[in-house]
C-alpha cells in the first residue's frame, strides 16, 4: 500500500473539482488552485523520495494484481517528471494569481489547468497502456479549452490545427493499442514486455511500434509531425503556453522514452536508428524555423521542436550515458522552457506585445528581469555553467563515444543557432533602444503585488536552473539512476508482475 | 584558488550595491581585490620557479568527471599574474574612463565577471571546467562589446564575436570530449601522466582540427580574425584588457596547454606555423591600411596572435622560450597601448590618426608611454619586446619551417615597425592638428596603467635574466612539459636575427615615410578584402535566414492539408516499410458470414462512400448517422449489447449537435480540383489499405490468450456483478472510467467558455490572453497590387460589411433599448449598451468579430 | 467475418482520411467522426467476434455458461466512443466558433497562425 | 430562434421526460448486471431533457433543471473522486471495491458499493456534461 504513486494523480483531479465546484468565486477558486499545486507538489516529492528508496513504486488500483486491473508504476523517470509537473504546477499558480484574466476564471480556467495537470501526471505513472490513452486525452482537451480561452482570432486558428492533429494522433496511438491487444491479448505494459520479448518474429512487433512512434512522435512534436505546435503555442494565453511549452510535448518524449526501453526494445537497430534520424531532422528543422521567426513566443515555440530533438537523440542513441544526457535534458528544459513563457508573458505585461520588432529597452529599465531573462535564455542555448550546457554535454559526450558524428555535429549547430535565436530576442527585446511608437509608459510602473506574483515564479525557476547548473551533481545522480532503470526494464517488470522474466 | 575566482564573482555580485555607497570610488575599491591577488599569485612564485605546482582539488560532478580542481603552473601562473596584474590597472582606468556613466556598475559586474572567468580558465586542470570558464569569457565579451547597446552597430559586432567564438566553442567541446575520450581522463594532469600516445590515436587528425577550431576562433586566427576588429565597439578599457592581453589569448592557453598531450606532430607543425604565419601577415598587413588607432591596435594584436601560434607551432625549446617571451611582452606594450589609444581618444574625441599630430607638448607622459611602449612593440631595444623578436627570429630560423614562412613573418616585422611608428609618432610629433575640446594630460589614474605597464615593459627588458628565471622560462617549460635549460638575454651577439631585426627596422621606418602614399596605393586590393572571411561571416548568417523562410515556407506554410498529408504519408510511409519488408505478410481467408451480415456490411461502406462524395449538408449528416447505426448494429450482432446502445444513444446526440451547430455554417464550396481529389483519394485509399493488412494480420496471429479469461472468471465472484462489461468499467478498470468522466466534463467546459465566452464582456479583460496576429479581414497594405478576381472579392467583402455594419447598427440600437429596459430589471443577463461604449473608447486593437462591436465601429 | 470487417474498417478509415483532407472545416471534423468509428471498429475486429454471446453471467450463476464475446474490448471501445463524443462536441463547436470569428470554412486560409 | 412546438409535442414531451428520466435511473441501477450502467443511463437522462430543450427552450430547461449544470458536472466528478477513498481506509489500494449489504424492511437486501457510487457519479457526470453543452448552444441559438 503505497498511496503516494496514486495521489500525483489524485491530488490535481481532486482541486480540479472542487474549482470547479466552486466556479462562482474567482478568490476561492486562486486560494484552492494554490493549495492544490503545492499538495501537488508535496505528494510528488514524497513519491520521488520513495522511489529513491524502493527502486520502483507500485499500485494496483481497485486491488486487482497485474495484468488484470490497472496498474500505477512510478519508476524515476515517472517520478522526476512528475515532480517536474509539480514545480511548474506551483510556478503557474501563482503566475495566474496576476495573469489570469478574470474572465478566463469565471470560465474554468482553474479547473481545466488543474485537470490538465492530473491528465500530465496520469500519464507518467501509469502501467498501462490504455490507460495512458485516456490521461493523454483527459490531457488533450484540457489543453485545448484552455487553448480557445479568450477566443481570438489566432486562438481559433491554432485551435483548429491543434486539435484536429492531435486527434489524428489519439486515433493512430488508439488502433495501435487495439492491434497490439488483438497480439498479445494484454495492456499491461511490463505484462506486454514479457510476452513480445517471446515474440519470435520480431517484423511484426516492429510494424506496431513505428505505429506506436508516429502516434507519440505526433505528441513530441517530431520531425516530420510537429506542425500543430508552432501553429498554436503562441496563441494560447501566456501562462497557458507556458505549460504547455514546459509539460505537453514532454509527455510525449516519455511516452516514447516508456515503450522504446520498456516495450519495444528487440530490434534497436530499425527503430532506434529511426528514431536517431528523427532527432537529427528534429532539432535542425526546429531551430531553422525559429531562425525566420520575429515574435517572441514564436521562436520559443519552434524552439520547442528543436529541444525536442536533442531529447530524442538521447533515447534514440541507446546507451547508458546518452539515456542519462536525455532524462537530464528533459528536467532541464521543463523549467527553462516554462520559464522563458512566463518571461514573456512579463514584457507583455509591460510592453503589450509579442513583437520583437516594437519591443525594446528593457535591459536599461529592467535590469533584474533583464538577468532573470539571460539565465533561461542561456541555459536554453547550453551554455555553461547552466543547466542546459550538461544536459547537452552529457548528449553530445554519448554521441561522440558512440561514434554517432553527423547527429553529434548537428546538436553543436543547433546550440550554435539556439544561441543566436536567443541572442536575437536579448538585443531586440532588451538592449534595443524602446522603438518609438510603442507605449513604454508601463515600463516604470513599480513593483506592485500583482507584478510580484508574476516574478515571484521567474524567480524560482532561475534559481533552479543556477542550481542545477552549479550542483549537477544530484541532478545527475536521478537521471543515472533512471538511465539504470530503462535500460534493465527486467526491475520494472519484476516490481510489476512480482515474478523475475 | 577556487576561492580567488569565487571572491571575484561575489564582489561582481555585490558591485551594485557598493556603487551605492560609493559612486565614482567604486572601481578603485575593486581594484584592490585583483591587486591583493596579483601579490597572493606573486607569492608563488619561488616555488613555481624552482620547478613545483600547485593543487587544489574540488570535486563538482564526480559523476561526469567534471571537477573544480585548480594547478598553478607555470604558464597558469604567468597568466594569472597578467589577468590579475592588467586588471587591477584595467578597473582604475575604467572608473575614470566611464566616469559618470550610468552604465558603469553594470560595467563593472561584468569586467568583474569576466576576469574571474578568465582566472578560472587558465587554472583549471578540467577539460570540461575549462570550457565552463571558456564559454563564460565569451559571454562576458559579448555583453562587454555591447556595451553601447543601443547603437546597432555595437549590438552587431558583439554578436558577430559570440557567434564566431562560441560556434568555435562548440568544436572545442567535441574536441575535448574526444581528447577525454582517447586520453582516458578529464583531467589535464592526468592526460598529461598518462601512457597513452594520442598523436597515434585514430580520431587524433578530427580531435585536433576541432580543438583548433576552438582556440583559432577565440584568439582571432585567420579565417576567423575579423570579429576582433569589430570587438573594438567595446569602450576602451575592455579592448585592452579582453581584446588584447587576456580574453583572445585563451586559445592560444589553450593550445600551449595542450602541447604536451599532442603537440610536436606533422600534423601541428604544419597547420600551426602555416596559419600563424597567416595570420600574422594578414593582421600587419591590415594594420597598415587602417588609420583608427584602435583598429591599427586591433590588427596588430591579430598579429601578435599569429606570432604566438607559430611559435608554438614550430615545437623547439627555442620556440617555448620565446613563446612565453613574446606573450609577456605583448601583454605588457599592447594592454598599455590601448589605454594610451583611449586616452587619446577620450581628450580629444578622435581616434584617426590622419587627424591627429603634435599632441606631445600638451600631453607628454602619455607621449613618452606611447613612444615607450611603441618601442617594445616594434622590438627595438632594450625594451622586453626586443628579447622577444630575437628569440622569435632564432627559432624561427632553427626550426622546421619552409622558407616561404621565414619571408611572411619578415614581411611581417616590417609591417609592424610601421604601425608602430605610426602609433608613437603620428598623435604625438608633426605638425599640431587643432581639435574641437581643449586638450590636456589625461587624470591620473587613467594614467596610472600604462605608465606602470610601461615601466614593466622597460624593466623586464632591462632585466632579461630575471624575468626569465621567475615569469617566462617556468611557463615555457610548462608548456614544453620537460625542464629547458636556456636563459633570456638582451643581446645575443651579432647574428643573422639581429641583421633580419635591423633590415627589418630601417625598411619598415622608410616605409612609415611614405605610409600614407601606401594606404592609397593599398585600396586597389580593397574588392578582394570585401570578398574576405567577413563576407562569408556575413553570407552564413544571411543563409541561415534564407534557409529558415524557405523551409518554413515548405513545411509550417499554415496549410493544415498539407499537415494532415504530411503525419498521414509518414505513418503510411514507415508502418507499410516496416510491413513489407521486415514482416512476411500472410493471412487466412477463414470467412463465416450470414446475409444480413453482408447487407449491413455494405450499408455501412455504402453510407461511408456516400458521406464523401455527397455535397450536401444535410446528405452528410443524414449518411454520417447511417454509418453510426450500422457500427451499432455491427456491435449489437456481435455481442456487445452495450456498446450497442451506447452509440446508438452517442449517435443520436451527435446528430443533434450536429444539427445545431452545422446547420449555421455555409454549404460545401467545392473548390478542389479534380487532381487534387485524386491525390487526396489516394492518400485515402494507401492508409485503408495499410489498416485493412494490420488487422488481417492481428487476427491472423493472435500470440497470446487475451487477459479477459481472469476478468470473466472473477465478475461475479469478487466484483458481484453480471454484466462483465459494466464491472470492468466500474471495477477492475474503474481509473479509465474516471479519467473518461473528466474528459467529458472538460469537453463540456470547453464547449461552454467557447460558447459564452465574449472577451468584450469585460473591457481590457482579455488584455493577456493572446496577441491578435491580423485584425479580422484588415487586408495589408503590401497589397496594392491586386488581381482581378482579388478587386472582386474586396468588392464583395465590402459590400458583406457595409450590410453587416447596418445590421449591427441596428442591433445595437435595438440592444440598448432593451438594456435599457432591462437595466431595471437585471444586471446579469444581458450585454448593458454601456459595455460596448467602453469597447469604443478602447479604440481598434480590441479586435472582435462580433457584431455590437462591429456596429460601434 | 473479420477478413470482411478488416476491410470495412479500411474503407471506414479511407474515408475518414480523405474527408479530413478536404478544405471545408465542415468535412474535416466529419473526417474526424469517422476516424473515431474507423478505430473503434478496429479494435473489436482485431479483438476477434463471436456472435449472439454477449458478456454476461446469467442469473444466480457464478460463471457465464460456454463461450463469450472478450468482454475487455467492449469495454475500451465503450470508453473509446464516449472520449470521442466528448473529443467531438469540442471540435464541432470549435469549428463553428472558428466560422464566426474567421469569417471562412476554408481550411486554406487559416494560415495567420504559421510562416 | 426556435419554433414553438405544436401542441402534441409538447404533451408528449410533458409525459415522455418523466418517463425517460425514471427509465434512466432504472438502467443505472441494474447496469452493473444487465447492459445498462452510468453513461448509458447518463445518456438517456440527457436524452430525456434534450427533448425538454428543444421543445420548450433553453430558460424552461433551465427552471426544470434548477441545478445548473456545471454544478451537476461537479457534483458527479465528485462523486466518482469520492468513490477512491473508502478502500484507503481499510488499508487497500485506492478505488478497490467496498460492499455494504443494508437490509431492506421487506427481508431483501441491498447492496451499497463503491462501485454504486461511481456508477452515479458516472451518470451525473454525463447528464451534466451533455446538459452544458446543450443549454450554451440553444442559448447562442436563441439570442
Amino acid at each position: 500500500m503505497s498511496p503516494e504513486v496514486a495521489l500525483p494523480i489524485i491530488v490535481p483531479l481532486m482541486t480540479g473539482t472542487l474549482t470547479l465546484l466552486a466556479w462562482r468565486s474567482n478568490i476561492l477558486q486562486k486560494i484552492l488552485s494554490v493549495l492544490g499545486s503545492i499538495a501537488l507538489l508535496i505528494s510528488s516529492i514524497w513519491l520521488l523520495v520513495s522511489v529513491r528508496e524502493q527502486g520502483h513504486v507500485v499500485m494496483y488500483m481497485g486491488g486487482w494484481v497485474a495484468p488484470y486491473g490497472i496498474t500505477l508504476v512510478a519508476d524515476m523517470l515517472s517520478a522526476i517528471m512528475v515532480v517536474l509537473t509539480a514545480m511548474m504546477a506551483v510556478a503557474i499558480a501563482i503566475f495566474s494569481l496576476s495573469s489570469a484574466a478574470s474572465s478566463h476564471e469565471r470560465f474554468g480556467y482553474y479547473p481545466l489547468m488543474h485537470l490538465l495537470l492530473a491528465g500530465v501526471a496520469g500519464s507518467f505513472l501509469t502501467g498501462d497502456l490504455f490507460n495512458l490513452f485516456v490521461w493523454f486525452e483527459v490531457m488533450l482537451v484540457a489543453s485545448f479549452a484552455l487553448l480557445i480561452l479568450g477566443g481570438e482570432r489566432a486562438q481559433m486558428e491554432g485551435a483548429v490545427k491543434y486539435v484536429t492533429l492531435n486527434m489524428l494522433s489519439s486515433a493512430i496511438f488508439l488502433s495501435a493499442i487495439g492491434l497490439l491487444y488483438g497480439l498479445v491479448g494484454t495492456l499491461n505494459m511490463a505484462d506486454i514486455a514479457v510476452k513480445l520479448s517471446q515474440v519470435e518474429n520480431t517484423g511484426l512487433v516492429d510494424v506496431i511500434a513505428v505505429m506506436f512512434m508516429v502516434a507519440f512522435g505526433i505528441k513530441a512534436a517530431a520531425f516530420p509531425l510537429f506542425f500543430w505546435l508552432p501553429a498554436s503555442y503562441h496563441t494560447g494565453p501566456v501562462a497557458v503556453s507556458a505549460i504547455f511549452a514546459g509539460l505537453l510535448t514532454k509527455v510525449g518524449v516519455y511516452a516514447l522514452y516508456r515503450v522504446f526501453t520498456l516495450i519495444f526494445n528487440q530490434s534497436p537497430e530499425f527503430t532506434h536508428e529511426l528514431l536517431l534520424w528523427v532527432a537529427a531532422f528534429t532539432m535542425i528543422t526546429g531551430v531553422l524555423g525559429a531562425a525566420a521567426q520575429f515574435e517572441f513566443r514564436r521562436i520559443l515555440s519552434f524552439h520547442i521542436v528543436s529541444q525536442i530533438g536533442y531529447m530524442l537523440l538521447g533515447l534514440a542513441l541507446f546507451t547508458p550515458l546518452a539515456i542519462i544526457g536525455g532524462v537530464f535534458y528533459i528536467m532541464h528544459h521543463i523549467i527553462v522552457k516554462t520559464n522563458l513563457f512566463l518571461i514573456s508573458g512579463i514584457t507583455h505585461r509591460l510592453l503589450g506585445t509579442y513583437d520583437l520588432k516594437k519591443l525594446g529597452g528593457l535591459y536599461k529599465s529592467r535590469p533584474f528581469l533583464s538577468v532573470l531573462f539571460l539565465v533561461p535564455a542561456l541555459s536554453l542555448a547550453g551554455l555553461p555553467p547552466l543547466s542546459g550546457f550538461f544536459a547537452k554535454f552529457i548528449v553530445i559526450r554519448a554521441g561522440v563515444e558512440a561514434e554517432a558524428w553527423v547527429v553529434t555535429g548537428v546538436a553543436l549547430l543547433v546550440g550554435l543557432l539556439t544561441l543566436y535565436s536567443m541572442i536575437k530576442i536579448w538585443a531586440e527585446a532588451f538592449w534595443k533602444k524602446l522603438p518609438d511608437e510603442t507605449d513604454g509608459s508601463a515600463l516604470a510602473q513599480p513593483m506592485t503585488l500583482s507584478l510580484t506574483a508574476l516574478y515571484l515564479p521567474v524567480i524560482l525557476l532561475a534559481a533552479c536552473t543556477l542550481f542545477i547548473g552549479l550542483n549537477g551533481q544530484p541532478i545527475y545522480l536521478m537521471a543515472e539512476f533512471s538511465a539504470q532503470q530503462l535500460m534493465n526494464p527486467a526491475g520494472y517488470i519484476e516490481a510489476v508482475l512480482g515474478v523475475k522474466p | 584558488m577556487q576561492l580567488s575566482v569565487l571572491v571575484i564573482y561575489l564582489l561582481a555580485a555585490l558591485t551594485p550595491w557598493l556603487y551605492s555607497k560609493h559612486q565614482a570610488r567604486t572601481a578603485n575599491i575593486l581594484a584592490l581585490l585583483p591587486a591583493g591577488l596579483t601579490l597572493w599569485f606573486a607569492s608563488h612564485i619561488p616555488l613555481i620557479a624552482s620547478g613545483g605546482i600547485l593543487v587544489h582539488e574540488y570535486a563538482w560532478i564526480p559523476g561526469l568527471d567534471i571537477s573544480l580542481t585548480m594547478v598553478l603552473d607555470g604558464l597558469s601562473l604567468m597568466f594569472a599574474l597578467l589577468i590579475c596584474g592588467i586588471g587591477t590597472f584595467i578597473l582604475i582606468y575604467a572608473g575614470s574612463y566611464l566616469q559618470g556613466h550610468k552604465d558603469l556598475p553594470r560595467f563593472l559586474v561584468v569586467l568583474l565577471s569576466f576576469m574571474a572567468s578568465m582566472l578560472g580558465l587558465v587554472l583549471a586542470d578540467n577539460l570540461i571546467t575549462l570550457f565552463v570558464f571558456w564559454e563564460l569569457t565569451s559571454i562576458t565579451s559579448y555583453m562587454l562589446i555591447g556595451f553601447k547597446h543601443e547603437s546597432a552597430e555595437a549590438r552587431k559586432a558583439a554578436l558577430q564575436g559570440l557567434i564566431v567564438t562560441v560556434g568555435g566553442g562548440l568544436a572545442l567541446l567535441a574536441g575535448l570530449i574526444m581528447l577525454a575520450g582517447a586520453g582516458g581522463s578529464y583531467s589535464l594532469q592526468e592526460i598529461f601522466n598518462s601512457s597513452e600516445v594520442l598523436s597515434e590515436h585514430p580520431l587524433y587528425v578530427g580531435m585536433m582540427i576541432c580543438l583548433l577550431l576552438g582556440a583559432f576562433t577565440k584568439s582571432a586566427q585567420f579565417p576567423f580574425h575579423f570579429w576582433l576588429p569589430n570587438a573594438m565597439a567595446a569602450p576602451t578599457p575592455v579592448s585592452a584588457y579582453l581584446h588584447s592581453a587576456t580574453m583572445v589569448k585563451a586559445g592560444i592557453y589553450l593550445m600551449a596547454r595542450l602541447y604536451p598531450e599532442l603537440g610536436g606532430t606533422d600534423f601541428w607543425i604544419n597547420t600551426l606555423t602555416s596559419f600563424g604565419a597567416l595570420t600574422m601577415l594578414t593582421g600587419a598587413f591590415m594594420a597598415i591600411r587602417s588609420t583608427d588607432l584602435k583598429k591599427l591596435l586591433a590588427y596588430s594584436t591579430v598579429m601578435a596572435l599569429g606570432t604566438l601560434t607559430l611559435l608554438l607551432g614550430l615545437s623547439t625549446e627555442l620556440a617555448m622560450m620565446a613563446f612565453a617571451a613574446y606573450l609577456l611582452a605583448h601583454s605588457l606594450y599592447k594592454g598599455a597601448l590601448f589605454m594610451l589609444a583611449g586616452i587619446v581618444d577620450h581628450e580629444t574625441g578622435t581616434r584617426d590618426v590622419t587627424q591627429l599630430g603634435g599632441l606631445r607638448k600638451l600631453m607628454p607622459v602619455t607621449a613618452i608611454c606611447t613612444l615607450i611602449a611603441a618601442f617594445s612593440l616594434a622590438g627595438l631595444p632594450p625594451m622586453f619586446g626586443f628579447v622577444a623578436k630575437e628569440l622569435l627570429l632564432e627559432s624561427l630560423l632553427a626550426g622546421p619551417v619552409g622558407l616561404l614562412i621565414i619571408l611572411m613573418v619578415i614581411t611581417s616585422a616590417i609591417f609592424v615597425v610601421i604601425v608602430a611608428a605610426v602609433i608613437a609618432l603620428r598623435p604625438f610629433f608633426g605638425r599640431f592638428v587643432p581639435q574641437a575640446r581643449t586638450i590636456h594630460e589625461a587624470p591620473k589614474l587613467m594614467l596610472a596603467g600604462p605608465v606602470v605597464l610601461t615601466a614593466l615593459s622597460l624593466f623586464a627588458g632591462l632585466l632579461p635574466g630575471l624575468t626569465g628565471q621567475f615569469i617566462t622560462l617556468p611557463a615555457s617549460m610548462a608548456v614544453a612539459g620537460q625542464p629547458i635549460d636556456g636563459y633570456l638575454s638582451l643581446w645575443h651577439g651579432i647574428n643573422l636575427p639581429l641583421l633580419l631585426s635591423i633590415v627589418s627596422l630601417a625598411a619598415g621606418y622608410a616605409l612609415f615615410r611614405k605610409w600614407d602614399t601606401l594606404r592609397d596605393s593599398l585600396r586597389i586590393l580593397n574588392p578582394i578584402i570585401e570578398r574576405g572571411p567577413e563576407a562569408g561571416y556575413f553570407r552564413f548568417m544571411q543563409g541561415i535566414v534564407l534557409v529558415s523562410e524557405w523551409q518554413t515556407r515548405l513545411l509550417q506554410n499554415g496549410s493544415m492539408r498539407n499537415y494532415l498529408r504530411t503525419i498521414i504519408l509518414t505513418l503510411v510511409g514507415v508502418t507499410g516499410y516496416a510491413l513489407l519488408w521486415r514482416y512476411q505478410v500472410h493471412w487466412n481467408w477463414d470467412v463465416s458470414v450470414y446475409l444480413h451480415e453482408i447487407v449491413l456490411v455494405l450499408i455501412l461502406v455504402s453510407a461511408a462512400a456516400a458521406v464523401c462524395i455527397t455535397g450536401s449538408r444535410l446528405g452528410a449528416v443524414a449518411t454520417m448517422g447511417a454509418v453510426g447505426f450500422s457500427v451499432a448494429l455491427i456491435f449489437i450482432l456481435f455481442s456487445a449489447p452495450d456498446l450497442g446502445i451506447t452509440q446508438i444513444l452517442v449517435e443520436t446526440l451527435t446528430v443533434i449537435l450536429l444539427v445545431l451547430v452545422l446547420f449555421r455554417l455555409p454549404g460545401f464550396s467545392s473548390t478542389s480540383t479534380p487532381a487534387e481529389r485524386g491525390r487526396d483519394a489516394f492518400v485515402a485509399i494507401l492508409t485503408g489499405t495499410l489498416m485493412t493488412l494490420l488487422i488481417m494480420i492481428t487476427i491472423d496471429v493472435q500470440i497470446f490468450p487475451s487477459i479477459s479469461d481472469y476478468m470473466i472468471e472473477n465478475s461475479q465472484p469478487l466484483a458481484y456483478g453480471r454484466n462483465i462489461v459494466n464491472v470492468i468499467l466500474v471495477d477492475y478498470r474503474a481509473l479509465d472510467t474516471l479519467g473518461e468522466i473528466f474528459v467529458l466534463a472538460l469537453a463540456a467546459l470547453g464547449v461552454y467558455a467557447m460558447i459564452k465566452f465574449r472577451p468584450e464582456t469585460e473591457p481590457g479583460g482579455n488584455h493577456y490572453a493572446g496577441t491578435l496576429i491580423l485584425p479580422p479581414k484588415q487586408v495589408p497594405e503590401k497589397h496594392i497590387v491586386l488581381s482581378l478576381d482579388e478587386r472582386k472579392q474586396l468588392r464583395e467583402e465590402k459590400k458583406k460589411a457595409d450590410r453587416l455594419k447596418a445590421e449591427a447598427k441596428a442591433a445595437a440600437e435595438k440592444a440598448e433599448a432593451e438594456a435599457n429596459e432591462l437595466r431595471v430589471q437585471t444586471s446579469e443577463e444581458a450585454p448593458p449598451a454601456s459595455t460596448d461604449e467602453s469597447n469604443l473608447d478602447k479604440g481598434t486593437d480590441s479586435a472582435s468579430d462580433d457584431q455590437a462591436n462591429k456596429g460601434g465601429q | 467475418m473479420e477478413p470482411i470487417m478488416a476491410i470495412v474498417v479500411g474503407c471506414l478509415y479511407a474515408a475518414a482520411i480523405y474527408m479530413m483532407l478536404r478544405r471545408s472545416i465542415v468535412k474535416l471534423v466529419i473526417g474526424l467522426m469517422l476516424l473515431s468509428n474507423a478505430a473503434n471498429l478496429l479494435i473489436f475486429t482485431s479483438a476477434g467476434m463471436i456472435r449472439g454471446a454477449p458478456p454476461l453471467i446469467p442469473v444466480g450463476a457464478m460463471q457465464p455458461e460456454g463461450m463469450i464475446a472478450d468482454p475487455l474490448p467492449q469495454a475500451l471501445i465503450l470508453t473509446a466512443i464516449v472520449i470521442a463524443f466528448g473529443v467531438l462536441a469540442f471540435a464541432v463547436v470549435l469549428i463553428h466558433r472558428a466560422y464566426n470569428i474567421i469569417h471562412t470554412d476554408n481550411l486554406d486560409q487559416m494560415k495567420d497562425t504559421d510562416t | 430562434m426556435m419554433k414553438p412546438g405544436t401542441l402534441i409535442l409538447h404533451v408528449a414531451t410533458r409525459f415522455l421526460v418523466p418517463l425517460q428520466l425514471l427509465f434512466s435511473i432504472f438502467l443505472l441501477l441494474r447496469g452493473h448486471n444487465e447492459p445498462g450502467g452510468g453513461f448509458i443511463a447518463g445518456l438517456v437522462a440527457s436524452g430525456a431533457f434534450a427533448l425538454y430543450l428543444f421543445t420548450f427552450g433553453a430558460v424552461m430547461t433551465r427552471d426544470l433543471l434548477r441545478i445548473d449544470p456545471r454544478n451537476l458536472i461537479g457534483i458527479g466528478l465528485f462523486l466518482g473522486m469520492i468513490s477512491i477513498f473508502p478502500a484507503w481506509f481499510q488499508g487497500e489500494a485506492f478505488l478497490t471495491s467496498q460492499w455494504w449489504p443494508v437490509a431492506l424492511p421487506g427481508g431483501n437486501e441491498i447492496k451499497l458499493s463503491t462501485p454504486l457510487i461511481f456508477d452515479i457519479g458516472v451518470y451525473f457526470t454525463v447528464f451534466g456534461s451533455v446538459m452544458l453543452m446543450l443549454v450554451a448552444l440553444t442559448e447562442t441559438e436563441e439570442r
